[in-house]
This record gives C-alpha cells, structure tokens and sequence, in this order.
C-alpha cells in the first residue's frame, strides 16, 4: 500500500477554473519527493489538497488507505508553509513544538518527551524558552518542522523551505532533512537542495505533471527544464570554468 | 454605457461631498409625502449605476436591518390600532414608524453605494484629504488600507495552520486566537520598524502640504444640484 | 453593531458628529505632544489594520459566532491613536461594506471610542498592579460599555410611542444576544495581554 | 573625492555592544560592491548606519563629502530592503515610484518625467496603475528599485535583492542592475549573482572586514570562504562532475 495515493486530481479556487488538472501521483513510505516548476504551476494547490484545505472539484487522495477529509485534522500529514511566521503563534519554541502533541490528546509526559525530541533533532537545543519572534530565519523554519515531527506525521509536505535562508541555515536545513524517516515531498526553486535530498523529481507545469523521475535525469534534462522556465542546476552543468556576460547568459571558458 | 452617465466624470470629492449631503438630507425627513419621492430616486439611482451588481451585493446588511425594523416597529408601538389579529396589533404609529426607518436606511445606503461605488477606497481617503481631513488621520487611513489586505490573509494562513496542527474548536479554542492576533500584533510591530525606516528613507514629511486641484465645474455644478434637490425633498417633508 | 443611517433623527446624528470631533480634536491635541508623533504613526496604522482584519473574521463561540469589537484592546494598545483608527475603520466599513451609516458616523464613533479610552484608562491605571482585571474590564467590560452607549442612543432615537414593555425585552433580547461576545472578548484580551506582557512587553505599556 | 568614505566606523544597538568595530570603507562613484558574510556579520547594521536610520558610535560616514546626519533625509542615498512589501506603501505602483520625487519638492512635470523613466528602466510599463500588492515577487522587487531611482541617487544599497525570487525574476533582477550607472553596494547570500554584477567584494564577519578585493580572488578563496562561513560558489569550483552525500559534502566524481 502506498503512502499518499493521489488519482485524477482536479483542484480549483472558486471562480477561477482548475489549476491541477486530472493529477496522478503516489509516493512509497518514507519517500523523499522533489516538487519542481515554475510560480503558478499549482505546487501550493496541490499541498493545499493534500492537507485537505482546499477540497478537490474532482478525483481522490488518499492517505495512508484513508480518504483525505477536507477540514479535517490529519495527524499523519504534516505542512511545512513557505512563511514560518505564519505558522508559529505560540508564545515560546517549546509552547509552539507542544501544540500539536497536546492536540492529539497525549499523556503529559508523552508530550514532554516528544517536544524534547523534536526540538534535538531540529538543533533547536537552548532556545527552548525563546518567544518564537525572537528566532533567526532558520530557527524559525526549523522550528516549523519540529512542531510538525512532534506529531510523528507519516507525510510531511515543504514549501520552500530553505527560501530565506543564508547558507549556513540552508546546510542545517538539509542535514535535517536528509536524517528524518518520514516522507517528504519538497516544494522548491533551490534545486541543489532537491539533488542532495530526493532521489526522485516531479515538474510540474500548469496544473499538469510533466517530468517524474529519477531527479538527475529530470533536473539534468536541458530541453524539459529550459521547456518550462527552469534552469539546470549548476552542479549538474558539466564545466571547468565559467564566465558570465552582463545579460546573463554563460559561457564556457575556453 | 457608463460613459453615457453624466455622473461618470465627476471628481471623488464632489462625490463625497453629494454622498454627505443627501445622506443628511434624507435623514431629516419625518413624513410619509417627500420619502416615496426619494425612494423613486434611489432606484433610478441604482437602475442606471453601472456598478449595481456590486451595489447591490453590498445592500444587503443594510436590506436586512430595514426588513428587521419593517417586521419588528409595527408590533411593539403603542397608538392608533390599524390591523388586530388576535394578540397581534399593528398600530399606525407604528406602520409610520417602521416606513419611514426603514425608508430612510435603504434610500440613503443606495445612494450612498451608487455615488461611492466607482471610487477606490485608497481615491476616497485621498479626497477626504483634499476637504481638509488632518494628515495624520488620513496617512493612518492609507497606511491601514494598504496592508489590510496582507494582514487578513496573514490571519488566516495562520488559522489554516493553527487547524493543520489540529486546534481544538469551539470555546476551548478561544485561547488560541488570543495567541494568532498576539503574533499578528508583534508582527505588525515588526512591520512598522521597517516601514517607517523605508518612509524616512524617502523623504516621508518632507513635502509641504500641496494644495489640491480645484474642482471643475461639472463638480460645483453636480453639487449644487445635489444640494437644491436634498433642501426641496426637506422643504416639501417640512410643508405639511 | 453599529446603527445604521436614517434610524436617528437629524439632531441626534449631528450632536454625535460634534461630539466625535470633539474627540477627535482632543485625541489628536495629545498625539501632537507625544515625543515623535510622526514615528509613532506607523505603528498605530499597523495595528489597526490587524484590529481591522481581526474584526472583518468570525469566531466560533457555540452555538453562534462573534466579529470581535476589540475596542477596549485598541484603547490599551494605540491610547490616543485609538480615536482616529476607530473612525477610520467606521469609515471604511460604511462605504466599503454598508456596515453603520455616514450620518451615523459621529455616534457609531462614540459608542466605540469612549470605551477605547474607558479600556486606555483603566489599563493605564490598574494594567501594572492587576493586570489580569484590568484587562478583562478591557476587553468584555469596553464592549458592555459600548453595548449600553448603543442602547443608550437607540431608545433616544427611536419613536416616543414604543411600547415600554416591547421595549424592555428587546434590550434583554439585545442584551443576551451579545453575552457570547463579551465573553469571547473578555478571554481574549485577557490571554493576549498576559502573553505580550510576557514576551513583548513593549507593545502594552502601562502593564 | 570618494563617493562614500567610511573611517573607523563603530555602530552598535542599544545595550547589546557594538555590532560593528573600527570599520573602514570608501567606494568610488558608480563602483558596484558586494558585501558577503553570514547572518549577524553586520551587514544590516552598515547599511542602517550609511542610511542613518542607525546612529554610530564612533567614526564618520561621508557621503559625497557631506557627513550622513542620522535621522536627516539623503536624496543621495537609497536603500532597498530585503522585504519589498514593507517599502512599497503607497496604494498603486505610479504612486509608489512618485512617493520619493514628490518628498524632494520637484515640480509636478518633472515628478512625472522621473516616474515614467523609472517605471520604464525597471521593465514596470503596463503596471503604472497596479496595486502593490498585486504585484508579483519580482515586479515589488523592481518597484522597490524604481522608487529608488526616481530620486536620483549616487547610492544605492540593496539588501538580498535575489531572495525569495524565483530564476527567471532573478535574471531579469541581474540584468536590471547590471546596466545601473549608480554606484551599487549590494548584501547578498547569493554569491552567483554578486560574480555576475560587482567587480568587488568586501567579506564582513563579526562586524569587521576580513578581504576587500577582486570578486573573483575573494569568493574563489575556499580557505577564507571557509572560515566565515561561506561557500565557494559552484561556478568558482573547477569540476566535471559532482554527487552529493547524504551529510551534505560535496564530493568530486573520479
């Protein structure tokens, strides 16, 4: 049985016609999937249905053999949104990690322990009584996912997660990512960080899948990513040297 | 069509100023004579906007008040019995009443939204500067309008999220939206910092107050007729 | 709650415009003395677009739902800036939404900004010793307030020959109606204001 | 004379000591500088306290000979904030370009000459009566940009113009300040666009600067890039071919 089982999905915002149209996607149990393409190709909506927050005009999801209920609380599935800010709201880190163990109805010392464990495993050792808006950038996203990891979630969906951030931030995101059991389906435009994490890629392009596959072949592909806006990741480029003229385009030195 | 109207050219000012004075207009009419004159008005008014989809959409609270007070006044005024069923007794005062409240409300809110409708909320804060409203209330207003938009949908990106992480519902989950509008104030704080830095950056106050474009004369003339039409409706109202 | 255009009578609709602008020229008399009025404007602006949108969302109070006032909050959090942010908002939901009148904009602006300077005062007076009391008169305390303003106005307003006893229970009608909403403000302001004072403690002086 | 000469700069926020020491930098007209360093180096506060919006401590900043007053309005000086929503507060983009025209007292004829160039050299046409916030990620970015051109200024400082932008609004940011006449002095994690644009740059850490050289020496130098924190960027390494481990190290295909 599949993780997350997605068939013939058809999403749209109200008045505006489809935006996902007669999408077909399952991800395996501990998967890591790389979600690529261009701004307004439907990523966001497509995390939107997942999580049940925008209800589908037509096909299924299904989560773990369970239906998806729109509006319902789904502990299995966790989102990651691109704006921390917009989902931290507890007073403290550890206030805000507790929230969705106190939720599920755990025993007290269970939530203890769970919040202590994320909040480990996000680096987030220290800065337990820190008001949420006194975080760095990458605390903040890191905090973002441990409060998402205290639920355990079988699934958890990024978007964007290491927009903002500088490097370093960026490296411990994807140390951090790179050691957790759960699946993962990753969102984003920083597409080294997909190479490094999910051994496989899905582009999508108004509202339609147009490349799955292994994330070498997809993100190396010239012709399809340049087919939809994408450049190929550096690291996939083969050069010795490079030089870049002022109107962008590069050059391969001699 | 729209450009047909001779209402369509008119300055947001004149606008404001029209919407002010048949506002007052109608409120001061305290008889059944001059009020079906207005009524007439309003929905020539409405039949000829070019907004009165969106007009009408925004009609309703005030529809349903009317009809609230239309239902309600008759029943519970004491005078002249008009109509008796029983325990029910609809009273002439209060027919009288309920009509003119009534009457009044949607009259004024037609005209009100006709006049109103074609001018962005940013352009009637702008022309409410121009008649003399203090800077500061009207850069509050601006700055309150501009990110009003961006602050509702910070909200609920953070109810979906509180919802995600299963939130409780109901009155225990009460506590929790004193916690999204605690971190939607200290985020509107944090905003501020910035955006008073970026307002000084660019010379906010140093401009001196320049003076507004004088209004044509469609506008003076649309105004006044605005004028003669609100004291004829209150002298007629008055003349019985 | 706001009272619509064409309920009250003329005199009642200008003696509320006097009285905001009285206000209104005070509010802004104090403002003027503040130590950087300008600076202080964006600030104000930005919260009252959160109170603004706050207010635009409902809230489950079962079994009903409630559009919080926060009109008591506005006063502990903007003090003067209170005045002109309420009437901006009165102004702005009248023509945007049709929510409360254009005549009535001088008295929807004193049902809600007395009790914004009431909540301002009391905060300011009793915010650093009993903080939790303080902000509960605040918070549900400013919106009984403003219902009894409102009630106050309404029977002023409203036809001399209305039945006394009709008109006793629709005040407990209107009364009752609104107790959800008192309630749900009291909690909030109460959690919110405990919360900022413990981690932002420079966005409520006086606490 | 020097376009801005910073000597023995100290800047600090109140009661947490000073962020930057002893800090000495001058840029030439129409010099374009990157300012690369982790999170906390400094960079900000340098910027607020060219901008004066961030009294220093110590030392003195001129700005075309002139001393920068903290607190004064600088015609001279513009600074693009890393957050374009909070820059742009008028309610259309036309509005929002003229904002800084109108504050300089220009005549009305002029003020609309200047907005319609800038609108025209940021690629804004077409959107003069948009609302801001209708704008997409890069268009505000633009705008932020074009609101700062229309005063003409000597200098502009901008703050992770590249952030949260997707390729294509990137390009087109590369190639906007690449024909800039004004002197550029741009903080940016994104060491890839910096090689692009900035002949120069400086590497601040720890509210000092650690290299002031050749883009290409400073961001080339793995040892130097190492010890602050930083990455080479991939186009600076000589490679064939690369795979990623798990842990993140980039390691070179035999």
């Amino acid at each position: 049985m599949s993780l997350l089982q997605i068939k013939q999905l058809s999403v749209g915002w109200a008045g505006q016609g489809a935006v996902l149209r007669e999408l077909d996607l399952t991800i395996a149990d501990g998967e890591r999937v790389g979600l690529v393409g261009p701004n307004g190709a439907g990523k966001s909506s497509l995390f939107h249905a997942i999580a049940g927050i925008l209800p589908p005009m037509a096909g299924t999801i299904r989560l773990l053999g369970q239906p998806v209920r729109p509006g319902a609380f789904h502990p299995d599935l966790a989102l990651v949104f691109q704006h921390a800010e917009d989902q931290l709201f507890c007073p403290t880190l550890t206030e805000d990690v507790a929230f969705g163990a106190r939720n599920l109805g755990l025993p007290e010392p269970e939530v203890q322990a769970r919040v202590a464990q994320a909040i480990r495993a996000c680096g987030l050792d220290g800065l337990e009584e820190r008001p949420v808006h006194r975080l760095s950038g990458g605390e903040k996203r890191r905090a973002c996912i441990a409060g998402a990891l205290v639920m355990r979630p079988a699934l958890m969906l990024l978007d964007e997660p290491s927009s903002a951030l500088d490097l370093r931030s960026r490296r411990r995101l994807i140390a951090l990512l790179s050691q957790m059991e759960q699946a993962l389906l990753i969102a984003s435009h920083d597409l080294e960080m997909l190479l490094e994490l999910c051994p496989r890629v899905v582009l999508i392009d108004q509202g339609r899948i147009c490349a799955d596959g292994p994330a070498r072949e997809v993100l190396g592909n010239h012709e399809l990513m340049a087919a939809h806006g994408q450049e190929v990741p550096h690291s996939l480029t083969p050069h010795d040297w490079v030089s870049h003229d002022h109107d962008g385009a590069v050059r391969t030195a001699p | 069509m729209a450009e047909a109207l001779p209402t369509a050219s008119l300055s947001a000012r004149a606008r404001l100023v029209m919407a002010f004075i048949l506002a007052f207009g109608i409120a001061a009419l305290q008889n059944l004579v001059a009020l079906p004159i207005a009524v007439a008005l309003a929905i020539g008014a409405l039949v000829c906007a070019p907004e009165r989809r969106a007009v009408l959409y925004r009609l309703r609270p005030a529809a349903l008040l009317a009809l609230m007070f239309l239902i309600v006044l008759p029943f519970i005024t004491s005078g002249e019995t008009l109509v008796q069923s029983g325990p029910l007794r609809i009273t002439k005062e209060g027919a009288h009443a309920s009509m003119l409240i009534a009457g009044r409300m949607m009259v004024i809110v037609t005209l009100v939204m006709v006049l109103l409708a074609p001018v962005s909320a940013f352009r009637l804060v702008g022309a409410l500067r121009a008649l003399g409203l203090p800077a500061l209330i009207a850069d509050l207003a601006m700055l309150t309008l501009r990110y009003l938009d961006e602050v509702t949908a910070e909200l609920q990106r953070a109810r979906v999220a509180r919802a995600l992480r299963g939130g409780a519902t109901g009155l225990r989950g009460l506590p929790d939206h004193a916690l999204l509008l605690a971190t939607s104030l200290i985020r509107a704080q944090i905003r501020a910092e910035r955006l008073w830095a970026a307002m000084r950056l660019r010379g906010y106050g140093m401009r001196h107050g320049t003076l507004p474009t004088p209004l044509a004369m469609r506008d003076w003339t649309a105004i006044a007729g605005t004028g003669a039409v609100a004291l004829a409706l209150v002298a007629l109202d008055r003349s019985l | 709650m706001h009272l619509p255009d064409g309920l009250v009578p003329l005199e009642l609709a200008l003696a509320g415009y006097a009285g905001s602008a009285l206000l209104t020229g005070l509010a802004l008399a104090r403002i003027k003395r503040l130590p950087d009025p300008r600076g202080e404007l964006p600030r104000a602006a930005m919260l009252t677009t959160v109170f603004f949108a706050a207010s635009a969302l409902s809230i489950p109070v079962p079994p009903t739902s409630v559009h919080l006032m926060l009109t008591g909050l506005m006063g502990v959090m903007l003090g003067w800036f209170a005045v002109p942010a309420i009437l901006v908002g009165l102004f702005l939901q009248a023509v945007l939404f049709g929510h409360g009148g254009l005549t009535t904009l001088g008295l929807n602006g004193l049902i809600l900004c007395l009790p914004a300077l009431v909540g301002f005062a009391i905060w300011r007076g009793a915010g650093a010793r009993w903080p939790d009391l303080a902000a509960l008169i605040a918070g549900g305390g400013a919106v009984l307030l403003a219902l009894a303003i409102f009630a106050g106005i309404v029977l002023l307003g409203m036809p001399a020959a209305l039945d006394a006893g009709a008109e006793r229970a629709a005040l407990a009608v209107f009364l009752l109606a609104h107790l959800p909403l008192v309630l749900a403000e009291g909690v909030i302001v109460v959690v919110l204001l405990r919360v900022l004072r413990r981690i932002e403690p420079a966005l409520v002086p006086h606490g």
